[in-house]
């Protein structure tokens, strides 16, 4: 199975975690338009290259985000929404 | 302690062990440890030695615990004399007796082994303070001895737990069995052993499935008196 | 033993005739290109020429034909959906499937065999009535059946799955069917080029030519095609084109893995399928126990294989048939599934002229394959999609009108 | 007469162990240590097996594994590959897929008949016309397959184990072992594995009869004893590659998933096959069987043989039959040029053809054996057999050697690409993803020493790849004659050469799939079938490659390979599947529901009490007397897999309002307030109850399916919005009760002093008390019923408290209720439940919910989508419906639809007789013109009665 490494606990089976998805900025709703919202809301940048990607820790419950390119399944870096930082070296096991 | 006569109905009167649901079976001896009704033998100490010496897995959920967690929680403990692992995800002993895990980086569980009273010390205080916010805890807890350990962690998670593959004082929050759990190598009464936590409600599961595995082993269940010599 | 296998006996010299032509290099222009030489982009190609008579046609394939998905699933075909839009569209092309092999001359052993969804919690249970309820409307046999019925067509099951997921009742689908999905395409091919159109293997589009909203050409690595109407039909590929033309979808990809045994002598006749234990499993003509589960969790642009698929599923497999436990898994492999928050597909016109899309496949693609073909062409020849796929059209997101297959395809396939 | 030598130095017999077993009905005796093969040989019994699609008879091809003409069954397992499989004491054998016995098989017929069926004959028969189809369906079914599954067969379940290791060596032969010692010496913790019995590889059995090379081998495998740090696993396979270096060995007893730093490949190469007329037959076998046979087994391949070679392993392979007694009748070198080995042989007296091939093999009267080879001049350069002068070599048997194909499948599943080197006239990798290394064979290198050296330049890669200092090694590439053919073909007119022994696929069949357009490896492939049998290729691939070259006139690299996926040897189910883990959760009064006759419902992974039927009672009985007591006196149900979220600190009540669609800002401490999550479309996600414990402090408890994911999101929107708070999920910790009905409040007051009174303690608010002794959060709630109170206490003390229920509502005939009879209840009550009366798409507008939303807030999840959804006309809402008073007819069920003639107006969500109020009510689904109170629609039952229903308002109770 593949590894992932949560910025909290390290390196861990991919069967650990949960996918949460893309991670994506809103537009401002107050201003955006009922169509840019609905696209928003319902299309995808499916096309491969690097994505940034919600990921969970589940044993932990750590929520982290993961730079992954969705062609090669390769992990860049994963680091802490708050701490916007990669907290991998220090942590990975 | 008193030993209480086999028997295998629930008893409403004190709080039971999590894990009891499967620990069912007439040579088992119960016990109130702790306000908690426990399983002290489940078979001959000659036996339950015998098996500690090759996988012992015994239920420790009576141990008391105390768990509290937010950005002060660390200060919070300092300010009440207690004793915490400098790094997240590793634990320490508070003045010997009480465990203290640190979860990440800002939450902490603690465990009264035999004598602590660290817990009872923090529960005590009702005060709520900011930044600090209380865990209740209903875990399921065990101790796991004895040589064929490692081949039992080798069946039920697939991260490396030797020895030589983890600081002394690593927290692992993990899977085991496939749940969720927190497992710690540490010495218990002079012992080396390796600890499982998990939900309280999975206790009877985690139970089953590691009382399965350890008998294959040559193994099996040990009471909690044979950690009390 | 068959006339025409006797014939082609006493033949020394055997059958000669390629199932489609092999071209140099694209033509300049062509009234229709169609990219990707799966089932779905030949079918099309062939009923444009066979129902509206446009043959100066080109279908783009950058690998070989049937390479994709359409040589990679698990060939079940059935209609018992649970939107009466599904219903209807599926239960269409399961009846042109009905009739294929003698339509395209080639065998596609379109094998009837029955299929059960497996319901093993009350909730399953629901789904499975309200799906039934749905198809009996529409006119699809589909009914609720209790264990006995289910052990009656498969004994060999354990209805209480070792224990762990007693099996409550099912969704029997008497026209679930199981084809060889490799001769859909090669069969669609070759009535295809018969017929005129040309079929490019290794051709590969580069980009797409969009001028005031409208498509004028494509580039490919064979060189440039002047074309005003282009279908997409390229399933796992679908982002990759659609970003071509700066076209938004809600399309994501995620790899759908299957797996197959060693050839056994036949045993087990009918289709099941089990939601919870997300199983499903057919044995194929030749004898191989054909299996699959349901998506992977998470978006890669591969086919790559992973072990806690196959452990899953092999585990599942034993709780539902535990005497496999010596029986082999031969090979496993992948496909990419084009998602859609909705579990339909999106077919039909796109913001943009001559641009068509037949895409958002997922799971459901094969057993669509000859009605998507032939929608599609009707949408290509009269730039109007038909009634059968209005409810599939790509603007019911920004509509707000999804389509709630969802419920019925979890573990649809 | 039997074939067994002499004791060979190395064998893995123990001849002290006499093994009896029988074969087709035949006694035969074995060694310990024999396969079923190996051992049926030496008694001198040829016919093994009958292939897959013609039934011709097969005998020992490659003793490697991948001789699947060779299944066999012992009555409990089926399909047991003959050329690996220990023979055992007793065994009671036969061959799969006979008709009659392997001898006489009566399907045998199906080879003379096989022009009939050339290749792909399935796609263009049997279809027309189409009413005949099932006919011909049968038939074909009935000829599938090989062996039959044992229905009885036990559900074993076999261990997985997880393992790590700095270095995994794959392949223990020369190679593999000497990386081993490399990285071992550097004081790495190496695991080596390898399928054979015993480890060693070709130096066990490639000796060009020179007796000393079993001692080399016996050095060797001392100097790898030697190292502690090494762990050597045989009998056991790599079965695949999978990211991040997770390799699955399988064992006879289970999986050992191992998890390595550096992977070195060194897993050799298979011999191929050169293809001739007749090159199936029993006795003609590929050159490295026959010595396989004669020192790991101790059998002579056959008395007289020939040796048919198109390299110069051909000749060792000479020299090893003469060692064993072997009387080699002629080298036949398809070569012009000689070898330099042929001086070895033919002092010994062998006669050497160069420049020739076998044209065909000649059976024996039986077709059981080979009788002799005819042979003939051959064009290298046209690739044809020049037939003007044949020559028949009296023999009984045949060696084939004519090259060999890496054993890569492991190094393609991880990624490597591959490029063909014509110095080897073999793939070989060109780019290896990064910790993963190749050496040896399949690397190209053929020579030992060369081998030997590679192993040491492969090891000095991984080390360095893990940061230790190790110097480089260069290898050289290989020189000399290629050690494979370019194209061991002889074409034939009458065919029968074999390029897949699998699938019995003859030359022509290429050809012909060429002609017909397949003429791409991936489309040959699967027209052709070939290498989709059960040994994937491993003999058949390298031909198909080349053969489909010359058909195209391209060279072999521009033909490229087919793809190779897991696994690299069928793989059974019971290991792969192995012991699951089906986790499942109890609430602390399970072991009670027990002892009280619940019936258990599965929910997520918790047990939850559905009912309590007492002795002779239905489901049906069970839950209305059940509603009954709720409804007259009270009941208690135990609610503790309820999703419980404490949202602590200062922000708690500005995170409800972005998270939830209601308003909490203004709530006031000690109440209660409904809660609804949407997603960001709109569509409801799960509903549940706020209560304020204080300014800073909210207790949600919120639905048991969807508690892990409502607490994860909210996890997830605090990362976003990181507000001053903190998320307690204490789902374990706390467990709940809910004691429901008139008699409710009379017997709770018996167990606490708080103030029960309904001024004080009205609908919607929360206390926190001492109940039955146990600190309890209070929640009054009136969802199953007006006087409801959900106490919320420490999961391990829920049952005194439980249990002190009981006793005080003794007197007033408490009874406990379970989930289903609560759906009843809410039921009546009128309450929707997400998940029940909702769908995947369902919004709020749908059930009448706008009371719960707050639209004027400046965001919560979902607004957005709310505020379109609002301008659109409703599709469909959900109503309460009644059926008629005193209805007898079909009563519907759930999910029956709402139909206007052929219109679908709706579906059931929930329907359910009520015993207290004597009737049939429900929610469903229907379009806006029929929501009005007294409207009436009609319901399709299962069984297609039509029912009517009319519109009525809620709670029903009231009505």
């Amino acid at each position: 199975m593949k590894l992932l490494t949560c910025p909290m606990n390290g390196s861990r089976p991919l069967s650990e975690f949960i996918f949460g998805g893309e991670y994506r900025d809103a537009p401002d709703q107050k201003t955006c338009s009922d169509s840019e919202w609905a696209a928003y809301v319902h299309n995808r940048s499916g096309a491969p290259g690097d994505k940034k990607e919600w990921w969970y820790h589940s044993p932990s419950g750590t929520w982290f985000i993961a730079e992954r390119n969705t062609l090669s399944d390769k992990v860049s870096r994963t680091y802490l929404l708050s701490a916007n930082t990669n907290s991998t070296q220090e942590q990975a096991k | 302690m008193q030993a209480l006569t086999p028997n295998n109905a629930v008893k409403l009167d004190a709080k039971i062990s999590p894990a009891a649901p499967a620990q069912s079976g007439a040579s088992v001896q119960w016990a109130v440890v702790n306000d908690m009704q426990i399983a002290t033998a489940f078979a001959s100490a000659e036996v339950e030695q015998a098996r500690k010496k090759v996988l012992g897995v015994t239920d420790v959920s009576c141990f008391p615990r105390y768990g509290f967690k937010g950005p002060q929680a660390a200060q919070w403990a300092a300010d009440h004399e207690l004793a915490i692992p400098s790094s997240p995800n590793s634990w320490t002993l508070s003045d010997q007796k009480s465990l203290v895990l640190r979860l990440g980086g800002s939450e902490f569980v603690l465990e009264d082994q035999m004598g602590g009273v660290a817990c009872e010390k923090l529960s005590s205080i009702s005060a709520r303070v900011a930044g600090v916010y209380k865990v209740p805890r209903a875990d399921a807890a065990f101790i796991l001895s004895g040589s064929a350990v490692l081949n039992l962690f080798a069946e039920l998670c697939s991260l490396d737990l030797r020895p030589s593959a983890l600081l002394a004082n690593d927290v692992i929050m993990t899977q085991v069995a496939g749940i969720s759990a927190i497992v710690i190598r540490q010495t218990h009464n002079g012992e080396p052993v390796y600890r499982i936590w998990c939900d309280g409600t999975y206790g009877a599961y985690m139970w089953e499935t590691l009382i399965e595995i350890a008998v294959e082993l040559g193994g099996g269940a040990v009471g909690l008196a044979s950690y009390q010599h | 033993m068959p006339l025409r296998l006797l014939k082609y006996a006493i033949k020394k010299e055997h059958p000669a005739s390629r199932f489609f032509k092999s071209h140099d290099a694209p033509k300049k222009s062509y009234d229709v290109v169609i990219i990707g030489g799966g089932g779905h982009g030949l079918a099309a190609a062939y009923y444009l020429a066979k129902d509206h008579g446009i043959t100066n046609v080109a279908v783009l394939e950058k690998g070989y034909i049937g390479g994709g998905n359409t040589g990679r699933n698990t060939t079940i075909v059935r209609s018992n959906y649970l939107t009466p839009e599904g219903v209807n569209f599926y239960d269409a092309s399961v009846k042109i499937y009905e009739g294929l092999s003698e339509e395209l001359d080639l065998n596609l052993f379109y094998s009837t065999r029955g299929h059960f969804t497996l319901a093993h919690t009350e909730s399953a249970m629901r789904t499975m009535r309200w799906r039934a309820e749905v198809n009996k409307h529409v006119g699809v046999e589909s009914r609720v059946v209790g264990p006995d019925e289910i052990a009656k067509a498969c004994p060999q099951l354990d209805l209480s799955c070792s224990g762990q997921a007693p099996i409550l009742g099912a969704l029997f689908h008497a026209p679930g069917s199981v084809a060889r999905h490799d001769g859909v395409a090669w069969g669609y091919a070759r009535g295809a080029d018969r017929l005129g159109a040309e079929i490019h293997q290794n051709t590969e589009v580069l980009s797409i030519d969009v001028k005031n909203g409208k498509v004028c050409g494509v580039k490919t690595n064979k060189g440039y095609i002047e074309t005003k109407q282009v279908l997409c039909a390229v399933a796992g590929f679908t982002p990759r084109i659609t970003e071509m033309v700066d076209l938004e979808t809600p399309i994501v990809i995620h790899p759908l893995q299957a797996c197959v045994t060693e050839p056994m002598k036949p045993w087990l006749d009918t289709i099941l399928v089990s939601g919870s234990l997300h199983v499903y499993v057919s044995q194929s003509s030749r004898g191989e126990l054909v299996m699959g589960s349901s998506l992977d969790p998470y978006e890669v642009h591969s086919t790559r294989s992973t072990l806690d698929f196959v452990e899953g599923l092999t585990s599942h497999m034993l709780d539902m048939f535990p005497f496999l436990a010596n029986v082999k898994v031969v090979r496993q492999w992948a496909g990419m599934a084009d998602m859609t928050p909705d579990f339909a597909p999106i077919m039909g016109k796109t913001p943009i002229e001559g641009f068509y899309l037949d895409a958002g496949w997922g799971t459901w693609g094969f057993k669509a394959t000859p009605i998507s073909g032939k929608t599609m062409a009707q949408t290509i020849a009269n730039d109007s999609a038909p009634d059968l796929i209005h409810s599939f059209r790509l603007s019911r997101f920004e509509d707000y009108e999804l389509t709630g297959e969802k419920g019925a395809a979890s573990v649809g396939h | 007469m039997s074939l067994r030598t002499t004791k060979q130095n190395g064998e893995w017999l123990d001849r002290t162990k006499k093994i009896n077993f029988t074969f087709e009905g035949e006694a035969f005796t074995a060694f310990e240590g024999d396969t079923i093969s190996s051992a049926l040989w030496a008694a001198g019994q040829k016919v093994l097996g009958r292939s897959f699609k013609y039934h011709r008879a097969r005998g020992v091809l490659s003793l490697a594994n991948h001789d699947v003409n060779i299944l066999v069954t012992d009555g409990i397992d089926t399909n047991m590959r003959a050329d690996v499989v220990l023979v055992k004491d007793g065994m009671v054998l036969n061959a799969v897929n006979t008709i009659g016995g392997v001898k006489k098989d009566k399907n045998s017929y199906i080879d003379s008949i096989s022009p009939l069926l050339p290749v792909g004959f399935y796609y263009k028969a049997f279809h027309t016309p189409r009413r005949f189809f099932p006919f011909w369906e049968k038939v074909i079914r009935k000829a599938a397959g090989l062996g039959i599954v044992n229905f009885d067969y036990p559900r074993i379940l076999k261990r997985k184990l997880h393992t790590h290791c700095d270095v995994l060596v794959i392949g223990a032969g020369p190679t593999g072992l000497t990386a081993a010692c490399v990285a071992a010496e550097a004081g790495l913790e190496v695991t080596i594995v390898d399928e054979n019995q015993q480890a060693g590889g070709s130096l066990g059995y490639d000796r060009s009869g020179n007796v000393a090379m079993a001692s080399q081998l016996t050095d060797l495998l001392a100097k790898v004893a030697g190292y502690s740090n090494i762990t050597m696993i045989t009998g056991a396979y790599a079965a695949g590659y999978y990211p991040d270096h997770l390799i699955p060995i399988v064992a006879a007893n289970g999986i050992t998933k191992v998890r390595a730093k550096t992977v070195i490949v060194a897993s050799g190469a298979f011999e191929q096959p050169p293809v001739f007329r007749y090159n199936d037959l029993p006795g003609v076998m590929l050159g490295s069987a026959a010595q396989r046979l004669i020192y790991r087994y101790g059998v002579k391949p056959f008395n007289n043989g020939v040796v048919v070679t198109a390299n110069d392993y051909g000749y060792r392979v000479a020299l090893d039959l003469l060692a064993a007694g072997t009387k080699v009748v002629a080298v036949v070198d398809l070569r012009a040029e000689a070898s330099p080995m042929a001086a070895e042989v033919t002092k010994r007296g062998v006669k050497v053809y160069p420049g020739h091939c076998v044209y065909e093999a000649l059976a024996s009267s039986d077709k059981s054996g080979v009788r002799g080879a005819i042979i003939c001049a051959y064009d290298e350069q046209k690739n044809v057999a020049i037939t003007a002068k044949k020559i028949t070599l009296e023999c009984d048997g045949i060696a084939m050697s004519a090259g060999w194909a890496p054993a890569g499948a492991l190094l393609y599943q991880a990624g490597t690409a591959m490029q063909f080197d014509y110095a080897v006239q073999q793939f070989v990798p060109s780019r290896i993803p990064d910790g993963i290394f190749a050496a040896g064979k399949v690397n190209g290198i053929f020579e030992l020493e060369q081998r030997i050296n590679d192993a040491k330049r492969a090891a000095n890669e991984a080390l360095r790849y893990l940061g230790l200092s190790a110097p480089e090694v260069v290898t050289e590439r290989h020189v000399g004659a290629s050690p494979s053919h370019a194209y061991p073909m002889v074409p034939h007119d009458k065919g029968k050469n074999f390029v897949d022994f699998d699938e019995d696929i003859q030359i022509k069949d290429f050809v012909n799939a060429a002609k017909e357009g397949f003429d791409n490896i991936e489309l040959m492939k699967r027209f052709t079938t070939v290498g989709m049998g059960p040994s994937q290729g491993k003999h058949s691939n390298m031909n198909a490659i080349r053969i489909l070259a010359k058909i195209r006139n391209l060279p072999v690299e521009k033909i490229g390979t087919t793809t190779s996926r897991p696994f690299f040897h069928p793989t059974p189910i019971g290991h792969l599947g192995g012991r699951g883990f089906h986790s499942h959760r109890l609430t602390s009064l399970h072991q009670w529901h027990a002892e009280h006759g619940a019936v258990f419902t599965d929910i997520g992974a918790w047990k939850r009490a559905a009912y309590y039927p007492t002795v002779g009672q239905t489901k049906e009985d069970a839950i209305q007397t059940e509603a009954m007591a709720v409804r007259q006196t009270a009941g208690i149900i135990d609610g503790s897999s309820f999703g419980k979220i404490e949202v602590h600190g200062p922000d708690a009540a500005e995170f409800l309002e972005r998270f939830f669609t209601g308003v909490y800002a203004t709530q006031k401490v000690g109440s209660c307030r409904y809660v609804m999550l949407l997603d960001e479309s709109g569509v409801i996600v799960d509903d549940g109850i706020a209560s304020r414990l204080a300014d800073d402090l909210f207790y949600l408890s919120v639905g048991t399916s969807n508690a892990a994911a409502v607490y994860r999101e909210m996890q997830r929107s605090q990362q976003m919005w990181q507000l001053d708070l903190g998320l307690v999920n204490v789902t374990g910790a706390f467990g709940a009760i809910n004691i429901a009905g008139p008699a409710a409040r009379e017997i709770l007051a018996t167990l606490t002093d708080l103030d029960l009174s309904y001024e004080s303690f009205p609908i919607s608010s929360v206390r926190e008390s001492i109940v039955a002794g146990v600190e309890a959060r209070l929640i009054r709630v009136a969802f199953v019923s007006d006087v409801g109170y959900e106490l919320h206490i420490p999961m391990v003390q829920v049952p005194q408290v439980w249990q002190a229920l009981l006793d005080a509502g003794k007197k007033h005939g408490i009874r406990p209720f379970g989930s289903d009879t609560q759906r009843l209840l809410r039921l009546e009550m009128g309450h929707a439940m997400p998940g029940v009366d909702t769908d995947g798409l369902t919004n709020p507008f749908e059930i009448g919910a706008e009371w719960a939303l707050k639209m004027s807030k400046s965001y919560f999840i979902g607004q957005r989508s709310l505020q379109i959804l609002a301008k659109k006309p409703l599709r469909k809402r959900l109503v309460a419906f009644a059926l008629a008073e005193n209805f007898k007819g079909e009563m519907p069920m759930d999910c029956n639809l709402v139909l206007e003639g052929r219109e679908i107006l709706g579906r059931v969500t929930s329907i359910g007789y009520s015993k207290f109020i004597d009737r049939c009510i429900g929610l469903a689904f229907v379009t806006p013109a029929k929501t009005a109170i007294g409207a009436q629609f009609q319901i399709r039952t299962d069984n297609g009665s039509s029912v009517t229903a009319t519109v009525v308002k809620t709670p029903f109770l009231k009505n």
